[in-house]
């Protein structure tokens, strides 16, 4: 993916996260303890904050100082999983699809967590399965885009079924159930937003 | 929200500078690490001592800070734990020959910025090392968790390593001491209303006007059940009945039993909870050597209680008994 | 009723003896007349200094009682003064070769009780004087009513003549300094929702969600106005605008700052008042000397805080800065 | 008054109190602190605890014993009003008229108020006012409590037009008018209580 492009991206997972503060956060506060949408939204701010100042020598360092970012400046559990995630997905190298791999095993280091365990893991991994299949089956970055926003969606919503097993939504035990994770749902939002505004973002990059 | 508050973003930085305006002399702020430190800290004799959590617990830790006590506190946003950046930079501003003692509250964000805050502290030479603290016997299945959680016992340890490092205790030996304490430490909560943190404002969960939630949180974390609201004793009956077996607190125990209030409980009704507490354990033979009723941890402004019982021994009592000053001072 | 308690008739009761049982060795409960003393009083050598009022209070007065405060705490039931027959059964008790000092809020109940009770103990031959304290500055047309009422800063008072007494003043002495206190004392409070007493099982009054009571009383008394909720600073502003034109404070003065919770408000808003009054102070040129956040003088659960500045002089910072001890210990 | 009469009185004041605990609690939580109605039952409590062995050697007699249990046993501002008032009443011998007189008087001193500042007065005076002028015209001692009742609670409501001048609904000022005093109204439901019961009481007394 192009420095462009990958600017973009992070700007918009960053702009939708502030602008969807009180949603996480409400999320959050279903099973757990509602600071979700307040460090995410706090985090991102301060990554644009410094947002012209960020080294771009090019994508993947732009990641990892992304990542740094967010890992010094966001609190709560969320700092050290998502700063972790755009370190890897920087040190990495690779297209979108590796880069994906790499930030999804850096959660799971740090989390101790997999799939199964009612976290954003939930949503991001059938994601980035589905943009990989699509991109193999040729599908244009576009179209591969608005399939993985779909595939994180469905699976977002049906960690509702499931039980949390991580994160402070765990000491709940059963009565997790009946509620979609706080994390997944964020990544299904911000997927559905990066996919809608694709294509006004085409020309530039 | 019913709250004293300007802007919600600037609640935990706005009550950090208050505090270091009501300390002048003995606590320094620095802003950028949500830090408060004590004035004579670093000392080169003395190991330092550090807790960081969320905000929203106070006096946990903020005002935990002083002679005996903590050499510093960084804490993160309400609720959330700081971010690594904080620990790290509070280490090496606290760093001393003898060490860092960073105290950690059993949650997963505590647990990983401060692993990641020590290893890059350590990076940069400084000597730390990490104390998790998990009193909280609300926690039952700890397979699927981080484990037990850490809430008002807390206190104990920082009192017990507190006084010891102004002995001059090494950190072997904190971590030792502090280890003994948590060990023979157990706590649990109940909810009766709950709490509303500033940026949400709305309360963090829906309780029934007949309903309490019973082995609560310290984030408003659900507990073990939500249950129909019941008397002072019948409360006090079911957590001495989890808390006591837990351990197990024996007859011939002598202990510290600690009534917490969780912010929007009056005094008052926290010395009626202590008082059948400290009958139920004498029917049980267990002597209550000290005692401790006041607000150490909480949950902002959640009505709701916590009882803690450490098992004495001439030793932890020793530290106890010694003098500490922070800002949570009344006089 | 989200509040720990058995029956709401023991209420009383019940918290005295907790408070009696968490401090063994140091206070006394006789249940007969609410009262709380010291074991080691009276002395011969020393002004026994009493206080009584409704309880619902606390940590006042019951929880100030302790070396350096209070030598005895005789309350009433919630927001009741006491019977007459308390003020003269404690009066008797505490009777000491140099007298007793009874404080008194200025409240209808209290006085006559005191007046009351102080007649029939000097009957007895008991040396009796009367203190009383009038800080509140929310009561604006004294000529209707029995004038100010004595809110939080009945602690400087209790807290100079309890460290006069501890150094052998004599009982005019006493007079001659807790009247001077009180004289350059001042508070006024604000509710941010309406406290619950125990036996009345709901709010004592009703506010709406954006709305405050600004001067309200501790017993919930409504204030000056009910008010819309603004910000932290904002209200703070508007408490100082009330408190510091009445002495009135100036420049050049050095203060005790208190910032006092009604019972139902975190520490941590306190501190977000504390840091806004001393920033306000100090652009007025007058300067915070001691500094007081915590809770004092509580209205049982409301929420809600009060502002309270007294003027420092040598003698009164002296004897604010002495050592006392009192079941409100926190360590 | 006879003895039988007086203690038949007092203790329909004393069970009545008791009964309306809440009633009157909820009537000082208006602009008042809310203790009243449990200040009073408590203290009432404690005289019917003691019941039985209370000084009957004469009515004057009985009326100050139960004026010093009140007194000694109530706390807030009834205990000192309500126990000066029969203490008062005790030692003043006469008849009826002349008792109530004494306590009236005893009322003022104690809280030095008067008739229109909104207090329990307000409601007693014009009780006594009218049993005066009732037994004057002839009336039975029934017929005369009936007037007397219907005076009370008269001027018990009509307390609501007043501004409260003694006690803590003082402190509101302005904003106590519009509400009914707490004092007033108690005497209001005591009297109709006394001269409804009156006539079954009749034959013992
Ligand atoms: N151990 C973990 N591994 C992966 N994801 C996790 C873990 N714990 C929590 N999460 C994710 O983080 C979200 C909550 O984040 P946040 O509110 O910042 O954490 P906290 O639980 O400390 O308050 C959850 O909804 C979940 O998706
Ligand atoms: N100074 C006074 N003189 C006469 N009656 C008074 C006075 N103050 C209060 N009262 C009466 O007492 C009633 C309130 O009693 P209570 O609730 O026991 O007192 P407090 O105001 O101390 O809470 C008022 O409704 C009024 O009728
Ligand atoms: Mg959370
Ligand atoms: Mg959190
Ligand atoms: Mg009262
Ligand atoms: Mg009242």
């Amino acid at each position: 993916m192009s420095l462009t492009r990958t600017e973009w991206v992070v700007r918009t997972i960053a702009e939708t996260a502030i602008e969807n503060e009180k949603y996480f956060g409400d999320l959050d506060s279903v099973v757990g303890d509602g600071d979700f949408g307040y460090s995410l939204a706090r985090g991102f701010e301060k990554l644009l904050d410094g947002w012209d100042d960020l080294d771009r020598s090019d994508t993947g360092t732009f990641l990892k100082r992304t990542g740094m970012v967010i890992a010094s400046r966001i609190g709560g559990t969320s700092g050290p999983l998502w700063g972790t995630a755009f370190m890897r997905a920087g040190a990495s190298g690779g297209d979108a699809v590796a880069r994906l791999r790499a930030a999804i095993e850096g959660i799971k280091a740090r989390g101790q967590s997999d799939v199964g365990d009612k976290t954003l893991l939930d949503a991001l991994v059938p994601l980035t399965d589905r943009l990989e299949s699509e991109l193999g089956d040729g599908a244009s970055a576009e179209q591969a885009m608005r399939a993985a926003a779909v595939a994180a969606r469905e699976a977002a919503d049906a960690t509702s079924d499931m039980v949390a097993k991580r994160g402070r939504a765990s000491y709940t035990g059963e009565r997790s159930r009946g509620s979609v994770d706080a994390g997944a749902t964020a990544v299904a939002v911000l997927a559905e937003r990066i996919s809608e505004t694709w294509q006004k973002q085409g020309a530039a990059s | 929200m019913k709250k004293f508050v300007n802007d919600p973003k600037s609640f935990v930085p706005e009550m950090l500078e208050g505090v270091a305006l009501a300390n002048p002399d003995t606590l320094t702020y620095v802003p950028a690490y949500n830090l408060i430190m004590r004035t004579d800290a670093p000392r080169a004799d003395k190991v330092s001592i550090v807790q960081g959590s969320g905000s929203g617990h106070e006096p946990a830790h903020v005002m935990a800070v002083g002679k005996g006590m903590l050499d510093a506190a960084c804490p993160g946003d309400v609720f959330a734990a700081p971010p690594m950046d904080y620990v790290y930079e509070t280490a090496k501003l606290l760093a001393s020959d003898k060490g860092v003692l960073l105290l950690v509250n059993n949650y997963t964000g505590d647990r990983m910025a401060f692993d990641m805050g020590k290893e890059m502290a350590e990076a940069d030479g400084v000597r730390c090392e990490i104390l998790t603290i998990n009193d909280d016997v609300a926690v039952q299945d700890s397979t699927w968790t981080v484990g037990r959680r850490g809430v008002a016992g807390n206190f104990f340890v920082i009192k017990a390593v507190g006084a010891a490092s102004e002995q001059g205790a090494d950190l072997d030996e904190l971590l030792r001491i502090g280890n003994k304490v948590n060990d023979v430490t157990r706590t649990m909560g109940v909810a009766l209303t709950a709490c509303t943190p500033p940026a949400k404002g709305s309360p963090l969960f829906e309780l029934g006007a007949d309903e309490m939630e019973f082995g609560v949180g310290i984030h408003g974390e659900p507990g073990r059940e939500r249950r129909a609201l019941a008397s002072a004793d019948q409360i006090v009956d079911d957590l001495l009945g989890a808390v006591v077996p837990d351990l197990p607190y024996a007859s011939g125990d002598r202990v510290a039993l600690m009534v917490n209030g969780l912010g929007g409980t009056p005094i008052s009704e926290l010395y009626i909870l202590f008082r059948h507490a400290h009958r139920r354990l004498a029917e049980q033979g267990i002597t209550v050597g000290r005692s401790y009723v006041n607000e150490y941890c909480t949950s902002l402004d959640m009505a709701g209680a916590s009882i803690t019982l450490v098992r004495l021994d001439d030793e932890i009592e020793g530290l106890l008994e010694a003098p500490a000053e922070a800002a949570v001072r009344v006089f």
